[in-house]
């Protein structure tokens, strides 16, 4: 491990003139990150410059330097009070464990990580972190739009012309005018029938009257007022009301009779003769 | 200094370094011209262009190039005025419309609104409004008109002089109509079977007059029917 | 088979169903391509080519020739993503100081946020303040929305169902790529594992977010990166 290579290769110098051990080449850098203390982005990113200052590649660093570097800045930032952010202490934390664990041998009755394995992933995002600002510059580098290549000057712009018809039908038209001349007397859609005198009009008006007439009387006599001119409406009149007194004949509230063909038809009200079912009505043959 | 002045003199400076090198190759002028003019807002001038190329350049000469390679291909080599600029070709400019056409039917009050001027015209708003028993917003109106289906008739000679709406030959085309005396009025709706009667949810069905018609009809409406 | 094969198929399919003219001649298609091309400053879909052109029109093939016509020419056309744009050749670019737009100046974390969207795609917020050790400040991953160089991607189906980001077409046409698989080192990136979701030793695997993440993200990479 590279760490363990550090250690032999740089052990600490005994200069004697800090309690914590650290040599004056890193106290100097610690003061020297102090300076700029606020041109780091973070700890991550102090660390990566902490890292590059061992002058190796990125995957062989000595995480363990590393973190001796950075402790002794944050010493150093104390002493010089210097406020940290909580995040920079964090990471001083977390180094410094991880220092002990890699400094410490292994306690097998530990659990978690090796302290190996808490560098290694450190160097990663170290790498990582240098890898992607390395891309960045590439990718800032490469030609952009608007500073080595242009775009059209004068762009025409694609108009959209949105056609919009209106139909509307000639029918539309009449039905929407019926409509609005019709909205305050609807009724359900039915013929004309100006002239139709209907049979349950007949039966209701026959049943009103027919209580008063003992005597025979002329069917036409039954016919409402005004529909005894008008050839339609006398017409229509007439079998509404012969239909209305077979229905009152078969009901058995009248008699009918009729002289012979053509002669006027004549009823008279039966009185208050037991009414029967229906099927008990005579034959109305006579009335044919 | 403006920015122009300062690029003018770089360039007028740029010789002396590069003068060393002969001036680029026709061919290469001809690429430098075409990516000014593809790039730039406006049509650029001859002066201008050999301003921006390197100097020895023959912008001439690389333009009449350009304009022939452009020659019967989407885009052309145009001179405006005295200056340069590429530009579509006459016969595609139809690519550059996106045309949508979006068929929408007449909203209720639109239609309602039509068929009023349109059987009782000149009609006043104020009529319109009575008889369809609601007010009748601008929209309608403006709609109608835009449409040119509707157009304002003579004022009204009534206090206020009110504008009349009429409807217009366009309305006549698109309704197949010869002249708008050729509606069917009320009674040969109904008897032709299209008058729509389904009853509204709160109208009761009922026996009513049917010549109320004539009741409401005004003059204007016996102008158009009885003739 | 390739998006262009596809493509190309689609088309060649079309005009059996919906032709009933004969689609113009290729060359005239080109001349077409070219007009819409040039009129438009943004990157024009091969769909929005196909719907703008006559019916029958093979626009892929149109596009094919067209880019070989202007090889080494002034302007140059690109593809980016599944759009194709004019863009000037980037070696006349020195021709242009009056077209140059001043772009802001990007703050270091907004090019770094950038590039780890980039490289990252879909990548979400806690990742990219993972991978550069401080937290993202609002501002950073605006200014990249307002550029249009990010946008939002598909959230990630892990707790909280964080958004991701990914980059646009506006990216891709900004710094000249065909698509996001052309990103400068990227394969050296993925094969030194420094694109991996690494998480951290001691968090449990199968427990945390991030590991779930990890496997999604793979996925959603695969689409992105592989072919």
């Amino acid at each position: 491990m590279a760490d363990q290579e550090f250690d032999l290769d740089h052990p600490p110098r005994d200069d004697g003139a800090t309690d914590s051990g650290q040599s004056v080449a890193e106290r100097l850098a610690a003061e020297a990150l102090i300076v700029d203390v606020d041109g780091f982005e973070g700890p991550l990113d102090l660390l990566l410059t902490l890292g590059r200052t061992q002058k190796v590649d990125l995957r062989k660093i000595s995480i363990l330097q590393m973190a001796e570097q950075y402790l002794a800045f944050v010493e150093r930032a104390k002493a010089l009070r210097i406020e940290l952010a909580a995040d920079y202490l964090v990471m001083a934390a977390w180094l410094a464990f991880l220092k002990s664990r890699l400094l410490l041998p292994p306690d097998p009755t530990e659990e978690g990580p090796s302290g190996e394995e808490l560098a290694a992933h450190l160097a990663f995002q170290l790498e990582r972190l240098a890898a992607m600002r390395d891309h960045a510059a590439k990718l800032m580098a490469r030609d952009q739009k608007g500073r080595d290549f242009f775009v059209r000057g004068v762009p025409e712009a694609m108009t959209r012309v949105r056609r919009v018809t209106y139909t509307a039908s000639l029918m539309d038209l009449m039905q929407a005018y019926a409509r609005i001349r019709t909205k305050d007397e609807f009724r359900p859609f039915v013929m004309d029938r100006d002239s139709v005198f209907t049979m349950e009009q007949a039966l209701e008006r026959m049943r009103g009257m027919i209580g008063f007439s003992g005597s025979w009387t002329d069917l036409v006599s039954y016919f409402p007022i005004g529909w005894d001119g008008d050839v339609m409406r006398k017409r229509s009149a007439t079998a509404a009301t012969f239909a209305a007194t077979l229905q009152l004949a078969k009901e058995g509230r009248v008699e009918l009779r009729q002289g012979g063909t053509f002669e006027p038809i004549q009823l008279r009200s039966r009185g208050p003769r037991t009414v029967a079912n229906g099927d008990t009505t005579d034959p109305q043959g006579d009335a044919e | 200094m403006s920015d122009e002045q300062l690029e003018a003199t770089e360039l007028r400076q740029r010789p002396q370094k590069e003068s060393l090198f002969e001036a680029p190759p026709i061919a290469e002028q001809e690429r430098m011209v075409e990516a000014i003019l593809f790039a730039s807002a406006e049509p650029v001038t001859v002066k201008d262009l050999a301003a921006r190329l390197p100097h020895g350049s023959t912008v001439t000469q690389a333009l009449v190039s350009l304009q022939r390679r452009y020659e019967g291909r989407g885009v052309e080599l145009k001179k405006i005025g005295d200056a340069w600029a590429i530009r579509t070709a006459p016969d595609l400019g139809f690519l550059m419309q996106k045309e949508t056409v979006e068929t929408r039917k007449l909203s209720r009050a639109a239609i309602e609104t039509l068929a009023i001027v349109a059987y009782h015209q000149p009609v006043t708003r104020a009529e319109i409004e009575e008889i369809r028993g609601v007010s009748v917003s601008r929209g309608t109106v403006d709609q109608l008109l835009e449409l040119e289906w509707i157009r304002f008739g003579r004022r009204r000679m009534t206090p206020g002089r009110p504008v009349t709406f009429v409807v217009t030959q366009e309305f006549l085309d698109h309704f197949g109509l010869e002249n708008a005396r050729d509606l069917p009025g009320l009674k040969e709706l109904r008897a032709a079977g299209l008058l729509d009667n389904r009853p509204r949810p709160g109208t009761m069905p009922g026996v009513t007059a049917e010549d109320e018609e004539d009741v409401v009809d005004s003059d204007d409406q016996d102008d158009l029917f009885e003739d």
